[in-house]
């Protein structure tokens, strides 16, 4: 029965016709009413995605949901879906997040509230749609239309400099996409087909594989983000909603990571190992530089965006860091780096996620982002104070919790090539450590700084709801990891094993 | 005998005049439509010719189209000046500078 | 030097004259008349060239109409037409040069012998039998009947156009003039009301007594004045005996 | 087996858990009870465990729990390796950690933050037990780090101190620096050994493997064993606090005092120790390791004794003795003797402990003074905590017959017999840190006890002996202070007791020659009086004598005499200075720069806004060409058409059409 559904198309379509829906469900009077819908549709999504995780079968690596129908038949393009171990998990993630956004603004937004989450809802399905298409084209339009959510979100619900925000973030990620199209299309004209599949085993000579690398590295480095095109993020961020830096940081820095496993890696593979050392470098910058420079910060939520690249770089360090590892034949260790950068991934959705819901909650209250307004929350807030020490402590990579996992296989994996690579990814240690606990001291500890801090209010059972969810799963990937590997780990190794050898010639490809 | 160059070289004629007169006249918005109709009976007068001399109608169809698209523009452009006029109380074109960037 | 060459050149002459006529008269009437003069000879011209259909039709089109319109036009604007012809002789030299390079560019293109007799005979004279009138409606009627009825239609927009354009509407007609709601500004709404304090000599007991009034005086002279203007910008909606000042 | 193990581990969390968590609903009595029945059981079962081991009956026992992660060959688990050496410290832990438990319902009486700080100190309990009881490196990792969440957590207890929130934020960053060190080190173990188990890299130690190179640079190519073995030394350093990352310990005082007796004396801070002796077959393999241990150690033990020395804060004194006094076991590690490094931890376990437990109820009986400046003749109010505070004293400064003696006399004369590079200058660091190790623990003594009241009228009216609570745990600690070398030296100094746990190799042995003299505890002490260390030790507390009671006036001119020294050592050797306002000051300004230039300037300012700054001119230019005026366009036009008319001519003229 369950096999027969389309779940997949269900994941997708389910959330985005909800919020559709939702759109001719206005005025106060219908308030309570599409909070109920949108609450309903979400955790909808969120069931089929456990439905998907429950089926999916873990031991092999083969594309699995498989739906595929012809979309536009004159350019052989297809609505194609279909999951691996690696779209797997972000969908389960998005699905998830989605749903802890829409509780978390239950009531928090007072302008055009069902409109806002009916942005929540759509957005979720296309990002859904991103992880789940295996043709091209159609990921291009899920990708391309989740940015339209994303960017009303930021400029209608956002803080007080949105437009310049939002406008930054679209522009920015626009720009990058652009390339990608120009890409997609050449890669599709030699292939014969805009199935990824197809795409990935191809031969390209060394010099098209360059071009394409670029062109691929523009559109996904800028979505990571990875330096120096980074600086949308932190605006972004800042004048985004609690909602929208939830989904920003938690899904949507992901979509690039998954750019980069799905398409430049087994797409371009002899390009991305003759560029692996660039890449690592500018990895190893997006650590520490950004460690620095979030060291600095005097806004939480800029704070944690900053922190959300450091972290961000612990993932495209560990997926290039394979590349210089399978050159030294340890292959291993170079599925220890991917894996490591997967988990990162994953984990840093929980966490970055949960600590701009922390941030949220303090703004609600507060009506500041400001380390300096705020002084001994603790006082007023110990729920919130415990919660927040936790997400804090996963931030700074604390073993026991989920943000540990990630950085530890990839600094192991990178000390297998260098010493100084390592021992830069391992700043992050002390860098991580020093931003977000001293952020900590100054919002929490103390005594109480101010009168608005004496008239806060601990945590409410929404709230409070929602971060022991995302505090049981930081603490569960963290003790417990092995679910969430074995899930990726035959994809992993297929994709090693077939992807990331030479495209240059047609010998050693998998069929 | 009349070549046809010689036709052609009074249309030629003709055209040169017309754009000299636009030139010149650049405040008069009627004398401007007055120098378009002039151009286009310049042109069609060349489309005329060249029917005559290749024996073939469809030249004469153009410039049948022409008119009437002419007459057209003539209508329209009339009304938009009395409109401009009503409300700008001038049909200076100096002043009429209000698209500049 | 035939009958068909005089005919050529005299109203080749004609229209040349009286095109340059209407680029340099002083008034646009004059300017007018020439031009249907021009239209006029042109017209022979295209009698020469067997297109009789049309030379007719340049005729009671152009003269008939489009030249009557435009008289109309130049007539009923009060328009101080030799103000417009400001620049005429500052332009008179790049207007010459653009129309020599034209006419010489045009020329050396003509010259070129690619148009010359012996590529273009011309062709015989048609049969007195012939009607051009036919010739033209059969092919107008056939081949071109879509574009045919695409000009109709053209046509028709064109006349709604100018109507819909000048059309004013009823007087009696109550509607929103926008143009002059945006173009209102304080002025003319608010008039404020310099009243002068009436001086009198010093007096220690009127004193007091005099800043009283002349506050309240202010007072209420400003008060109304908001008040009126509350009620202007509320628009019409609202009762206007309160924003009167009494 | 099993089933105990992991209610040893476990019920200290459960308790920690349930009291943390219940919040408001579980009462002050409760949270103790239940802290404490958890820590009791676990200390309990601990011990019982440990006769297993004295006897003979069991010697490993190693379990895994679950399966962490597995990647490729590498698999990650979690699980228990119970050794000598791991039931020695969770002897040492769980007992430590009860009388702290049963000390705290008196000292924290009156704090609010009663339940939470029981949930904290057990859920210590629980990151040090899986410390101990680990059986691979990320599990060690683990806890590693835990404790020093917890010692974060815990020292800034008081949070609404400002100096505590400050202290608690330095230690966790120095910690990490540690651990940074540690990881790599874990990291070299995986590219040397392909695991992280404990028992797979003892046997490819054992039976040969293939050491690797790292790179450095150009020049320097290291071992990766001596990398290792570094690394996670330095990660001991941290957690350790050896110079120079030693400057979380003295601040850390700022924490409530059961916990500087637990976490900062008896426990964490011992972890490095203990690590390292865990890693003995690891460091032997490094001749360069050992001596940078026995450098970093010699060091730590002499001069932070002289810190010692100047100290004016009660608890800053014990705190400088305690990393003197780790300086002495990580300076037993340099030298092989490693069974002596653990002795000597679980001897300063127990008298440290007391030590700090003493001072905590000098503190709570001055009503929270802590400057023993203000202190004096407190002898004639607080016998008990005077009596157990000498005998603490005595143990710590090696007075024979005490615990102390035994396991310091071990360190001296491991020292001599060690034959690497550094030994020479660790020798003489000990030796004199005898001196000063008596000199300040009796100054402060002295000041304390002996010495007139120097302090105010209502803090004299209501001195007295703290409740039974508190007095109690002093005296249940005075016990194995005095007592507990007697009857573990004999196995620990011959290497019985540890054989299975420590490996040391043949040319780095010293103990062999002297586990002879060990045999006879008794006859031990006795011969100590014609030692030098024992009457260095004389002479210390003559000296502090001298200065504190006799003469205190000469105190003074001493101070003004060697007034360049008392500032240097005031400063901490301007460490905290270097680290405050180079490290992390320089750390946040260089972080403001990248912004503010770099990330701000140049990326936003020039490249980003720039370019559509860049697009906005061009523009803005371009549109001047729009005059609105019909005539120039018709006039471009016309001119566009002449041109494009001349164009198509020439062309024609040239034939290419």
């Amino acid at each position: 029965m369950i096999e027969k559904l389309p779940l997949l198309s269900l994941s997708i379509w389910l959330p985005v016709l909800t919020g559709v829906l939702m759109l001719f469900v206005t005025g106060q009077k219908h308030k309570k009413t599409s909070h109920w819908i949108a609450l309903i549709g979400a955790a909808a999504t969120f069931a089929i995605s456990l439905l998907l995780l429950s089926e999916f079968d873990s031991s092999s690596y083969y594309i699995q949901f498989i739906e595929d129908k012809v979309w536009l038949k004159s350019l052989d393009i297809h609505y194609a879906l279909g999951i691996d171990g690696f779209s797997l998990p972000l969908i389960v993630l998005t699905s998830l997040m989605t749903l802890i956004v829409v509780i978390s603004s239950w009531n928090n937004i007072k302008f055009r509230a069902t409109h806002y989450l009916a942005g929540f809802l759509i957005m979720g399905g296309l990002m859904n749609g991103v992880f789940a298409a295996t043709d091209s084209i159609l990921f291009y339009v899920f990708w391309e239309a989740m940015l339209v959510p994303m960017f009303l979100i930021i400029g209608i619900w956002g803080g007080a400099n949105r437009v310049y925000a939002s406008l930054k973030f679209f522009i920015y990620t626009f720009f990058g996409s652009v390339f990608l199209l120009i890409a997609l299309i050449y890669l599709a004209k030699q292939a014969d087909s805009f199935d990824i599949f197809n795409m990935q085993q191809m031969v390209i000579d060394l010099e098209a594989q360059k071009l394409i690398f670029f062109a691929f590295l523009i559109a996904f480095a800028v979505k990571i983000p990875m330096w120096p095109v980074h600086t949308w993020l932190p605006d972004a961020h800042v004048q985004a909603p609690t909602g929208g830096s939830v989904i920003l940081a938690a899904i949507m820095l992901k979509m690039g990571t998954y750019g980069f496993i799905r398409f430049m890696l087994p797409i371009v593979p002899d390009a991305s190992m003759a560029y692996a050392g660039m890449m690592i470098v500018l990895s190893l910058i997006a650590i520490a530089y950004i460690g620095f420079v979030a060291l600095a910060q005097e806004d939480m939520k800029k704070l944690v965006a900053y922190s959300s690249i450091a972290h961000m770089g612990f993932v495209t360090l560990g997926l290039f860091i394979s590349f210089a590892l399978l050159k030294q034949q340890q292959v291993d260790a170079a599925v220890m780096g991917i894996q490591g950068a997967l988990v990162q991934t994953i984990s840093h959705g929980f966490i970055s996620g949960a600590l701009f819901l922390c941030i949220g909650v303090l703004y609600d209250r507060m009506h500041s982002r400001n380390i300096a307004d705020y002084g001994g929350v603790v006082n007023t807030m110990p729920k919130f104070a415990m919660f927040f020490m936790l997400f804090a402590m996963a931030n700074a990579g604390l073993p026991g919790t989920s943000g540990f996992v990630g950085e530890f296989f990839v600094i192991i994996a990178s000390l297998q090539v260098s010493f100084w690579i390592a021992i830069i990814a391992g700043l992050t240690l002390v860098l991580a450590a020093a931003y977000t606990l001293w952020m900590y001291k100054r919002v929490i500890f103390g005594d109480i700084a101010n009168d608005k801090v004496a008239s806060l209010n601990d945590l409410n059972g929404r709230e409070l709801s929602v971060l022991i969810i995302l505090a049981l799963l930081v603490l569960f990937f963290g003790l417990y990891p092995s679910p969430l590997l074995e899930i990726m780990q035959p994809s992993v190794e297929h994709f090693i094993d077939c992807n990331l050898v030479s495209k240059l010639t047609p010998e050693g490809m998998c069929s | 005998m009349i070549e046809l160059a010689d036709y052609l070289l009074l249309s030629a004629i003709l055209f040169a005049i017309s754009v000299a007169g636009i030139i010149i006249n650049r405040k008069n918005v009627i004398t401007l439509l007055m120098c378009i109709e002039l151009m286009l009976l310049a042109v069609n007068t060349n489309f005329i010719a060249f029917s005559h001399f290749l024996g073939n109608t469809t030249g004469q169809i153009f410039v049948f189209f022409i008119l009437t698209v002419a007459a057209a523009e003539a209508a329209i452009g009339l009304a938009i000046i009395v409109v401009l006029f009503r409300n700008r109380s001038t049909i200076d074109v100096e002043q009429l500078n209000q698209l500049k960037g | 030097m035939s009958f068909q060459v005089l005919v050529f050149y005299s109203f080749a002459a004609v229209l040349i004259f009286s095109a340059l006529m209407v680029v340099t008269s002083k008034h646009s009437v004059k300017a007018a008349l020439f031009l249907v003069l021009s239209f006029a000879a042109a017209s022979g011209i295209w009698m020469l060239l067997e297109a009789e259909f049309l030379a007719i039709s340049l005729i009671v089109v152009y003269v008939g109409a489009v030249m009557v319109l435009l008289l109309f036009v130049v007539m009923m604007l009060d328009v101080d037409y030799a103000a417009l012809r400001q620049g005429f002789v500052s332009k008179l030299p790049v207007a010459a040069i653009v129309a020599c390079g034209f006419f010489i560019l045009l020329y050396s293109f003509i010259n070129q012998g690619v148009f010359s007799d012996d590529r273009y005979q011309a062709p015989p004279p048609k049969p007195a039998d012939y009607s051009n009138v036919k010739e033209l409606g059969r092919v107008l009627y056939t081949e071109y009947l879509i574009a045919f009825e695409t000009a109709a239609v053209i046509l028709l927009v064109a006349i709604i156009a100018a109507i819909a354009l000048t059309f004013r509407g009823r007087r009696s007609r109550k509607s929103q003039n926008i143009q002059k709601q945006l173009s209102a500004n304080k002025q003319n709404r608010l008039k404020v009301l310099d009243i002068k304090p009436v001086i009198r000599q010093k007096s220690d007991e009127s004193r007091p007594e005099e800043e009283h009034s002349k506050d309240s005086n202010l007072d209420s002279a400003e008060s109304e004045a908001t008040k009126s203007e509350k009620a202007e910008s509320k628009s019409t909606g609202s009762d206007s005996s309160k924003g009167k000042p009494a | 087996m099993l089933k105990q193990l992991l209610a040893i581990v476990l019920l200290p969390l459960i308790a920690a858990l349930v009291v943390g968590l219940g919040g408001k609903l579980i009462s002050r009595q409760w949270a103790h009870r239940l802290t404490i029945v958890g820590v009791a059981t676990a200390c309990i079962l601990s011990i019982n465990l440990a006769f297993g081991f004295a006897s003979g009956q069991i010697s490993v026992i190693e379990h895994t729990l679950y399966s962490w992660a597995k990647i490729g060959q590498l698999n990650l688990q979690v699980g228990f390796l119970i050794d000598s050496l791991t039931i020695t410290m969770m002897v040492v832990v769980t007992f430590v950690s009860l009388m702290v438990h049963i000390y705290t319902i008196g000292y924290m009486k009156e704090d609010p933050g009663y339940q939470r700080f029981f949930a904290y100190i057990s859920l210590f309990t629980f990151a040090m037990l899986s410390l101990v009881m680990s059986n691979n490196f990320l599990q060690l990792f683990f806890g590693w780090e835990a404790v020093g969440v917890v010692s974060y957590l815990l020292i800034g207890f008081w949070y609404k101190k400002p100096t505590a929130i400050v202290a608690n934020l330095k230690a966790f960053l120095v910690n990490r620096v540690g651990d940074l060190g540690f990881l790599l080190g874990i990291a070299g173990v995986y590219m040397v050994f392909g695991t992280l188990d404990y028992s797979g890299v003892f046997q490819q130690v054992n039976s040969g493997f293939n050491d690797l190179e790292i790179v450095i640079s150009d020049t320097a190519i290291w071992s990766a064993t001596t990398f290792i073995c570094i690394g996670l030394f330095i990660g001991a350093m941290g957690k350790s606090a050896q110079v120079p990352l030693h400057v979380w310990l003295p601040d850390s005082m700022e924490g409530p005092t059961p916990i500087s007796a637990l976490i900062h004396a008896a426990t964490m801070v011992t972890a490095g120790v203990f690590m390292v002796a865990r890693m003995s077959p690891l460091f032997e393999l490094s001749e360069v390791a050992l001596n940078v241990v026995l450098v970093i150690g010699a060091t730590t033990a002499l001069f932070m004794g002289f810190l010692g020395v100047i100290q004016n804060d009660i608890k800053r004194v014990v705190a400088y003795s305690t990393l003197s006094q780790l300086g002495y076991m990580v300076v037993a590690l340099g030298a092989s003797a490693y069974s002596v490094a653990v002795f000597h931890l679980v001897t300063h376990a127990f008298f440290k402990a007391l030590l700090f437990l003493a001072a905590g109820s000098v503190i709570i009986a001055m009503h929270h003074e802590q400057d023993i400046r203000k202190m004096g003749n407190l002898k004639k109010y607080m016998p008990i905590t005077y009596v157990t505070c000498l005998l603490g004293s005595l143990a710590l400064i090696g007075t024979p017959f005490f615990s102390g003696f035994y396991s310091k006399e071990a360190i001296i004369l491991a020292i001599e017999n060690s034959q690497l590079t550094a030994a020479t200058y660790a020798y003489w660091c000990v030796l004199l840190g005898v001196f000063f190790t008596a000199l300040y623990s009796f100054r402060m003594f002295f000041l304390v006890f002996h010495t007139q009241e120097r302090m105010d009228e209502h803090t004299r009216a209501h001195l007295k002996e703290p409740s039974m609570v508190v007095w109690i745990p002093l005296v249940l600690l005075a016990i194995p202070s005095v007592s507990i070398s007697w009857f573990i030296a004999p196995q620990i100094i011959s290497g019985e007791f540890f054989n299975v746990a420590i490996q040391v190799a043949k040319s780095h042995d010293v103990l062999s020659s002297i586990s002879e003299m060990y045999q006879q505890p008794f006859a031990l002490g006795l011969h100590a009086f014609i030692t030098l260390p024992f009457w260095l030790a004389v002479s210390g507390v003559i000296v502090a004598y001298i200065f504190t009671v006799a003469r205190p006036a000469w105190r003074e001119q001493l101070n003004l005499k060697l007034n360049f020294i008392n500032q240097v050592l005031r400063e901490n050797y301007y460490f905290d200075k270097l680290y405050m306002n180079y490290f992390a000051a320089g750390g946040v300004a260089v972080g403001n720069k990248f912004w503010k230039w770099i990330d701000a300037g140049v990326i936003d300012n020039w490249i980003v806004n720039g370019s559509a700054k860049t697009v906005a001119s061009i523009s803005g230019q371009l549109r001047k060409i729009q005059s609105g005026y019909l005539y120039h366009y018709v006039l471009v036009m016309v001119v566009g058409l002449l041109a494009f008319l001349g164009w198509i001519y020439w062309r024609a003229l040239h034939g290419t059409v």
